[in-house]
């Protein structure tokens, strides 16, 4: 299916898939000598939950740090909604509308899960210190009317019953759907999912994938995601990139990817050479 | 009995007394549900505004009146606003429960050829959707979750909240209308039908009128003096009589406050933050609860642990008696005050009760000290005994006269009468009026001048003049030497051992009796780990012989009871098994209120029986069951039967001569 | 030759010989932060400690004498004999050791995994408790401590300067001795943790807790080893400065001379160290002599810190700390 | 045991969110205040309000700041003593400068100054972490007391070298100068203590201390997601510095009244602050409250035990103390990191669950 990248199209599932919202070109990306990208090109449509594959340390991760501007590529650029992206500071691409999860969880072990999806909702509040410091008018306007805004997520991914409790209380499972909520809450134009289903045993990947699609169902959010399980990967997504090596290997729908030589070769471990 | 045709000032509909209390006290709060993190409020005029709001909505759909509309979900305001927006239409609300598989819905929906749905979310949506072909009537449906639902088909489909929009779009032009039909009401008009799940055979739709429903509720709630100041939390299913005359006749009668819990799994938690004042609850629910509070005390430090013993045991002594306003002795009362601050209080507290005014239970026996257990704390536990058929109350306990062994007296409006059979028969103005579309059955229960059979057996006491039940009329039967045969009389006496979930007595016609016992898996498993006895399974665990040993233990205590009571020795238990599954309303065993199905029961284990009687020491049986997720399977056992002793009959019979 | 430059001369001699001693200090520092990622606070009590402790045995004090006083009523305050400072030095160096195994045991053992700040505000805790027991023990009051260094001006490198510039620098003996033996325990300290097994154990430690556990590094070994090092230097330390101005409280501030050293050279870098130290040591002289008069003086004070400030916010990881690569 | 929770439920977020969601905490904290405000002023006496209720106030306010550096947003910081000192000066130059004004905004003032500088040093935090930054620190500590000991402008080139409170009146009644009364100085500083407590209470429970919080417990994280580290950084080196700026303040001019920089803002006085949240708890106002009553009487009750008492010279007792405080530290980063807040929600918890165990 060739399509133009401001066409759209509707998936045998009934979910639109829009044009291209973000765009990587031939993205390079040194650590010293070492090369953890070589020379990458892929895009995302608005509304496809996108997937990322390969072997460990084949760059995936490297990837999303480049589109969540942790790191800066060498070459290449990143395109946003056509526009070249400037170079910018992590927050600022958060600010864009950019959300993530973490591979090993990265959240605020010191705070309550409701702090924490909360802090996913820190750009959609901008009352000054003043204001917060004697916590009348705005500054307790936002909060209700933000807090209200957690809870829904909250409610959405079934979590009302931790809402209180420390986070580092929490088992790993948990977290990782707190973790999702935190992304969520923030209404992300684009989100990015760091192994969402990392030691995972078989129904918290059942549950993750659902919460997944739910989420693309209900919010129509645009989802970039990276896993190295390949089964999880094709059941999931609409599109996908197979990387190895820093290379791109493969791209295409999961039935593309699925009889795609290189591809078959990486997973099979052919040496390489 | 007195007949007031016209009711009390005119008030002779539900969405009459809404409009009264949205005009009384329109910013009272009339219900709560915890969302999104805290307890979202609605105002009485709130209310009436939302409800309005959803009758429009009906109207613009072509509701009819007479028409009959399902409501299927767990408890919350906006279903109970479904009911009474669907009375307003005039049309019959007829509330299912939620937890019933497709196949039991679509037999109700079909019975009552119900033309529209509401259903809750999109669980209960796809049940409907399953059985939909099967329903000639059935038109449209109304849905309140959306989560999930986009995708689906919206032909005849709408959301809650659109179908309010498109109600408060047509105001101006349908309110008219809903006036005409509201005024339309009279004490006669059906007020709400519902299916009693029955103990046999397929479940009847008892059809209640206003005149039943608010008579009912304005009696009980001037027994118990119930104001617009109660606080209840609806957790039980709103398709059973008791969650409808609690969480609409008697709150809009009153004037009181509905709480909705979040979830079923969070009602805990939500009940001890509401903390209701006016509280009804089935035993097993007080039964679970206290086994739990035995279960937490036992972690306790030595030394907690004695001082908590310590003061139950005095609220034991005189907690009931200061309850029922008997004097006791100042030092007793110092004790029992202290005790208020260092055990009960806080007890209440972490249990939700401590705002506890009234609480009611019934549907069953209750277990003495599981009773006193509660009123010992202080806790105004009370028992009812009602059924569908009478808007629930046919006679209950006064403040003061408070028995676990009785039902209390006659509700005012009831009266009540002992056929010769032993069963039990009352007339009130909140009798049904009719089994819809089953003439002949309700002639069987309802004679001309209104008699009611209720199907147990009882006594009035002397004296007291409080009503006590036996048993179920038609289980009450004579064994082969002609003694009488109770089992529900000996099966609450099993039960009341927490070890003890469910029992199943048999003996009918026969020369002795024998038991299926049921263990509860939270007691047993729990005193299981104390003593490190490891188990892999509910099967594994109930055929455990030290298990075995203790349920014998208890049958044998039970024996000796049933033994003082000449006219009950002959219920005695010789043999028993326990078995190797829990009783389970998914496999028919219980009804959806969890009463045993004695007959199914006795059908299906029919291998079992016999090996009671035939004196073999084991069996080997196999058993279908159906999983949480509808699948079936096979599960298969071999039980060893047990013999227990039991007091020898004929020498009480001698001495009673 | 102008005179300015000539004195300039001077101040950056005895510049570099503080230098050197502040690389001892934070030599110490360095060695125990490298092998348990342990900012080592209280090593500048440990040199007060240690100090007092030899001026004690030398002169056979007894331990806690006031307090053993104040609760009894006693009167008693020296054994009455005296030990020779070599054999003294020696229990000195045993008492260290003890006082590492203690640490080790009683307060770093539980500490283990803990974030580096952590660790560092339990060594501010350790410094207070440690110089509370050294005033019980030995009493607070200003000691004087002589192990027979040299002191006094040298003569020789006076009349030597004093022919080239006939201006005679000042130089004492105290210091140059004190480089000596600093330089040579600094040398040695460097040969000792590349070459020596125990050395090369400390290291792999510090690189790779769990590497070091495989190869069969005792941790516990290791740490008590280092602790007991930092100890000695803390040792000589302690007795360069006590010897120059007593053995009193204002010594262990030392350690606070020794932080920006170590900001300097880098938390984990020997030669940083070492460079930082001497790169502190004459800064500072050459600061004084030239800007301190025109703002009153006593810059020593703060110059090394706000120095090693500035140097930080360009460079954080200091000139020989592994560059920090941040990974999510 | 005490807890009476059923039927206490919440209707909107505003409850939910306030600082005390239970009614008998709420209640309890509502006592505190009336006797704070009502009963104490009555009872107070010089020997007190010196010994410990004017040293535990203001303390108090200080540990709140550091909490906010610390505990919250996790930049542990050396120079508390200096940025007090800058709270003194700044305090003192207004008072001289500006003698009509009255004393209060002086105070506020002061913390404002405090704050700028404050911030000034917090710009390395940028670029260094951890103790990195907690060293860097100390240049401010010694670079500010070098300061105001050289430039004699900050003294008034006063011969002594020290600062001396005037005396200023508040509605009439002197709060600072040789002639105060126990009552006012004492409601003087508790005022400050208040409204410092609130506005730091509102502080953390809003966005601004969750953006603090995420760069405490994972800076990068933090960052990834949205929060601008620098902003977070500089701000809360400036609320921390508008606090201990007004505890310098009201230390130098209402509590000692006059000052020599060396001896009272040294760098004990940064370890003693720090010391006071790492007992009373890291990232809690009330653990800010408790660390500073416990440093602040633990010297009086030894005083009491060992000098009354005992009768031991005052140079042992001192040195005991020395040992208990290092020894204290040891065991809570040891047992309880989290302080003597820590160890109260416990107990609280208990009390909530009573009679169960858990």
């Amino acid at each position: 299916m060739m399509l133009d990248s401001t066409d759209s199209y509707v998936t045998e599932d009934g979910r639109t898939i829009g044009g291209v919202v973000m765009e990587m070109k031939n993205i390079t990306l040194r650590f010293g000598g070492v090369v953890a990208i070589k020379d990458i090109s892929f895009d995302i449509r608005e509304g496809e939950i996108r997937a990322i594959i390969g072997p460990n340390g084949a760059g995936k991760s490297s990837m999303l740090n480049v589109i969540s501007g942790f790191y800066v590529p060498q070459d290449g650029e990143v395109l946003f909604h056509g526009k070249p992206r400037p170079h910018m500071k992590p927050y600022e691409v958060a600010q864009q509308g950019i959300a993530r999860t973490f591979q090993n969880i990265a959240l605020f072990e010191g705070m309550t899960v409701l702090d924490n999806v909360m802090t996913g909702r820190l750009n959609k509040m901008n009352s000054g210190l003043l204001a917060q410091a004697i916590w009348r008018g705005k500054a307790e306007q936002e909060e209700i009317e933000n807090r209200e805004k957690a809870e829904k997520i909250i409610d959405f991914l079934e979590i009302q019953h931790i809402r209180k409790t420390p986070v580092a209380r929490l088992p790993y499972g948990l977290k990782k759907r707190v973790e999702l909520a935190r992304a969520l809450v923030s209404e992300p134009s684009i989100l990015l999912l760091d192994e969402p289903m990392a030691g995972m045993n078989v129904e918290e990947k059942e549950d993750m994938s659902r919460f997944i699609l739910d989420v693309n169902d209900e919010f129509g959010t645009t989802i970039a995601l990276i896993e190295h399980d390949m089964g999880v990967v094709m059941d999931l997504s609409d599109r996908v990139v197979v990387m190895d090596y820093g290379k791109k290997i493969g791209d295409g729908t999961p039935s593309d990817i699925r009889n795609n030589q290189a591809v078959i070769d990486a997973y099979l471990g052919v040496a390489h050479d | 009995m007195t007949q007031t045709s016209e009711g009390v000032n005119g008030l002779t509909s539900v969405p009459a007394l809404l409009q009264r209390n949205a005009a009384e006290f329109g910013d009272k709060a009339a219900y709560r549900e915890k969302e999104l993190g805290i307890w979202q409020n609605w105002t009485w005029s709130e209310a009436a505004d939302e409800i309005d709001a959803l009758a429009l909505g009906l109207l613009t759909l072509g509701v009819a009146e007479g028409d009959f509309i399902a409501i299927i979900g767990r408890n919350r305001p906006y279903l109970y606003w479904a009911m009474v927006a669907v009375q307003s239409v005039g049309a019959v609300p007829v509330p299912l429960y939620s937890d019933a598989s497709a196949d039991e819905m679509a037999y109700v929906l079909d019975h009552c050829g119900a033309r529209f749905v509401i259903a809750a979310d999109q669980e209960q949506v796809d049940k409907v959707t399953d059985v939909q072909g099967g329903l000639s009537q059935f038109e449209q449906m109304i849905y309140l979750d959306p989560r999930g639902l986009r995708k689906y088909d919206h032909a005849n489909l709408h959301q809650f909240s659109k179908v309010q929009d498109a109600g408060r779009a047509a105001l101006s032009e349908l309110m008219p209308e809903l006036n005409r039909r509201r005024e339309a009401l009279n004490y006669d008009s059906t007020c709400v039908m519902l299916y009693t799940s029955g103990t046999t055979g397929k479940p009847k739709g008892v059809v209640l009128s206003n005149r039943n429903i608010i008579e009912t509720s304005r009696h009980s709630s001037e027994f118990d003096s119930l104001s617009a100041g109660e606080d209840i939390l609806a957790y039980l299913p709103m398709a059973w009589v008791g969650d409808f005359i609690f969480s609409l006749g008697q709150a809009y009668w009153t004037g009181f406050c509905v709480n909705c819990p979040e979830s079923v799994d969070t009602m805990m938690t939500d009940l001890r933050e509401i903390g209701p004042t006016y509280y009804f609850a089935p035993p097993r629910v007080f039964e679970t609860q206290l086994t739990t509070v035995m279960i937490r005390m036992e972690d306790a430090s030595p030394m907690k642990k004695r001082m908590f013993d310590y003061f139950m045991a005095h609220a034991k002594k005189v907690g009931p008696a200061i309850l029922d306003g008997e004097t006791v002795s100042g030092l007793d009362k110092l004790k029992y005050k202290l005790g208020d601050l260092l055990v009960y209080g806080p007890l209440k507290n972490t249990l939700g009760f401590s705002r506890v005014r009234i609480g009611y239970t019934a549907g069953e026996a209750i277990g003495p000290e599981i009773f006193d257990f509660y009123r010992s704390l202080g806790i105004n536990l009370k028992q009812l005994y009602g059924q569908t058929e009478a808007s629930v109350f046919i006679t209950q306990q006064p403040d003061g006269q408070v028995r676990s062994d009785t039902v209390g007296v006659p509700s005012p409006g009831v009266e009540l009468k002992i056929a010769e059979n032993g069963e039990v028969f009352y007339r009130s103005e909140g009798t049904f009026v009719e089994y819809y579309k089953n003439a002949e059955s309700t002639a069987d229960t309802k004679d001309p001048e209104g008699w009611v059979a209720t199907g147990d057996a009882g006594f009035i006491e002397e004296g007291t003049g409080h009503l006590r039940i036996i048993d179920r009329a038609k289980d009450v039967a004579n064994m082969s030497d002609g003694a009488l045969f109770a089992p529900k009389y000996v099966e609450n006496k099993l039960k009341f051992y927490p070890n003890i979930l469910e029992a199943v007595v048999f003996g009918a016609g026969k020369d002795r009796c024998t038991a299926f016992i049921n263990i509860d898996l939270t007691a047993v498993g729990n005193w299981a780990e104390r003593n490190n006895i490891a188990y892999a399974s509910y099967q594994e665990l109930a055929g455990h012989p030290r298990v075995l040993e203790t349920i014998q233990e208890h049958v044998e205590t039970v024996n000796k009871s049933v033994a003082e009571d000449p006219m009950l020795s002959g219920c005695q238990i010789h043999r028993f098994l326990v078995l190797h599954k829990q009783l389970d309303a998914d496999d028919g065993e219980l009804t959806r209120t969890q009463k045993v199905r004695r007959k199914i029961i006795g059908e299906k284990f029919e291998d079992l029986v016999n090996a009671l009687y035939n004196g073999s020491p084991e069996i080997y049986t196999e058993t279908e069951v159906t999983y949480e997720d509808g699948r079936k399977g096979e599960i298969s056992a071999t039980l060893e039967i047990r013999d227990a002793a039991v007091v020898p009959v004929t020498a009480s019979k001698i001495a009673a001569e | 030759m102008p005179e300015q430059l000539v004195f300039a001369m001077e101040v950056f001699l005895n510049g570099l010989m503080a230098g050197v001693l502040y690389a001892l200090v934070a030599l110490g520092f360095v060695l125990i932060f490298k092998a348990s990622g342990i900012f080592n606070y209280a090593q500048g009590v440990m040199a007060l400690f240690s100090a007092m402790t030899l001026v004690g045995i030398m002169k056979g004090q007894v331990p806690f004498a006031h307090v053993i006083n104040a609760i009894f009523g006693t009167d008693v305050h020296y054994f009455g004999w005296t030990v020779p400072a070599l054999l003294a030095i020696i229990l000195t160096v045993a008492v260290m050791v003890l006082f590492a195994w203690a640490v080790q045991k009683y307060i770093f053992r539980h500490l283990v995994g803990q974030e580096p700040i952590i660790l560092f505000m339990a060594t501010i805790g350790l410094a207070y408790f440690l110089e509370g027991v050294g005033d019980l023990m030995w009493n607070s009051e200003i000691k004087k401590l002589d192990v027979g260094l040299p002191q006094g001006i040298n003569e020789a490198i006076d009349n030597y300067t004093f022919n080239i510039f006939d201006y005679g620098f000042f130089i004492d003996n105290l210091d140059i001795v004190a480089t000596l033996i600093a330089a040579l325990l600094v040398g040695g300290l460097v040969i000792f943790s590349q070459y020596s097994k125990e050395g090369r154990a400390m290291r792999a430690v510090a690189d790779d807790h769990q590497a070091a556990l495989s190869v069969g590094v005792s941790l516990n070994f290791i740490w008590i080893m280092v602790w007991s090092v930092a100890g000695f230097v803390a040792l000589v330390a302690g007795i360069m400065w006590g010897t120059k101005s007593g053995v009193q409280f204002s010594l262990s501030l030392i350690a606070l001379k020794a932080l920006p050293v170590l900001m300097l050279g880098g938390f984990t870098s020997i030669p940083g160290a070492i460079v930082g130290g001497l790169i502190i040591g004459v800064g500072e002289k050459l600061f004084e002599f030239a800007i301190g008069p025109m703002v009153g003086g006593a810059t020593e004070n703060w110059f090394a810190y706000v120095l090693a400030l500035i140097f930080l916010v360009f460079r954080p990881q200091g000139l020989f700390g592994e560059k920090i690569i941040e990974r999510v | 045991m005490f807890y009476r929770e059923a039927g206490d439920f919440k209707t909107s977020y505003t409850d939910d969110n306030q600082t005390f969601p239970i009614k008998f905490d709420r209640y309890r904290y509502y006592v505190v205040l009336a006797v704070a405000f009502g009963i104490i002023p009555f009872l107070i006496n010089d020997y007190w309000a010196n010994a410990f209720l004017l040293p535990f106030l203001i303390y108090s306010i200080a540990a709140i700041g550091l909490n906010i550096l610390t505990g919250y947003c996790g930049q542990v910081s050396l120079g508390t003593g200096g940025f007090m000192a800058v709270g003194a000066y700044a305090c003192y130059k207004l008072m001289t400068a500006f003698p009509d004004v009255n004393i209060f905004f002086h105070v506020i003032a002061a913390g404002g100054v405090t704050a700028i500088v404050c911030t000034a040093f917090g710009l390395p935090s940028l670029r260094i972490k951890g103790f990195y930054l907690a060293v860097a620190t100390l240049a401010a500590q010694f670079f500010l007391v070098w300061l105001f000991n050289k430039v004699s402008w900050f003294y008034n080139y006063s011969a002594s070298g020290q600062i001396n409170a005037p005396e200023r009146t508040v509605f009439g009644v002197p709060v600072t100068g040789a002639n105060t009364e126990a009552w006012a100085t004492y409601l003087f500083c508790l005022v400050f203590l208040a409204i410092s407590a609130i506005i730091a209470r509102n502080l953390t429970r809003g966005m601004q201390g969750r953006k603090w919080m995420a760069i405490r417990d994972m800076d990068i994280a933090a960052e990834i997601i949205g929060v601008n580290p620098m902003r977070a950084k500089l701000s809360a080196f400036a609320v921390s510095g508008f606090f201990i700026g007004i505890s310098g303040a009201l230390f130098f001019a209402v509590y000692l009244g006059a000052v020599e920089v060396g001896e009272v803002f040294g760098i004990q006085k940064s370890f003693l602050v720090l010391f006071m949240i790492i007992i009373g708890g890291l990232g809690s106002i009330f653990g800010s409250f408790a660390g500073a009553a416990f440093l602040v009487l633990l010297p009086v009750a030894l005083k009491l035990v060992g000098v009354d008492l005992l009768g031991w010279p005052t140079d042992i007792v001192a040195h005991i103390q020395l040992i208990i405080v290092g020894a204290l530290i040891i065991i809570f980063l040891i047992a309880e990191p989290h302080g003597i807040a820590q160890l109260w929600r416990v107990a609280k918890e208990k009390l909530r669950l009573w009679p169960f165990p858990h």
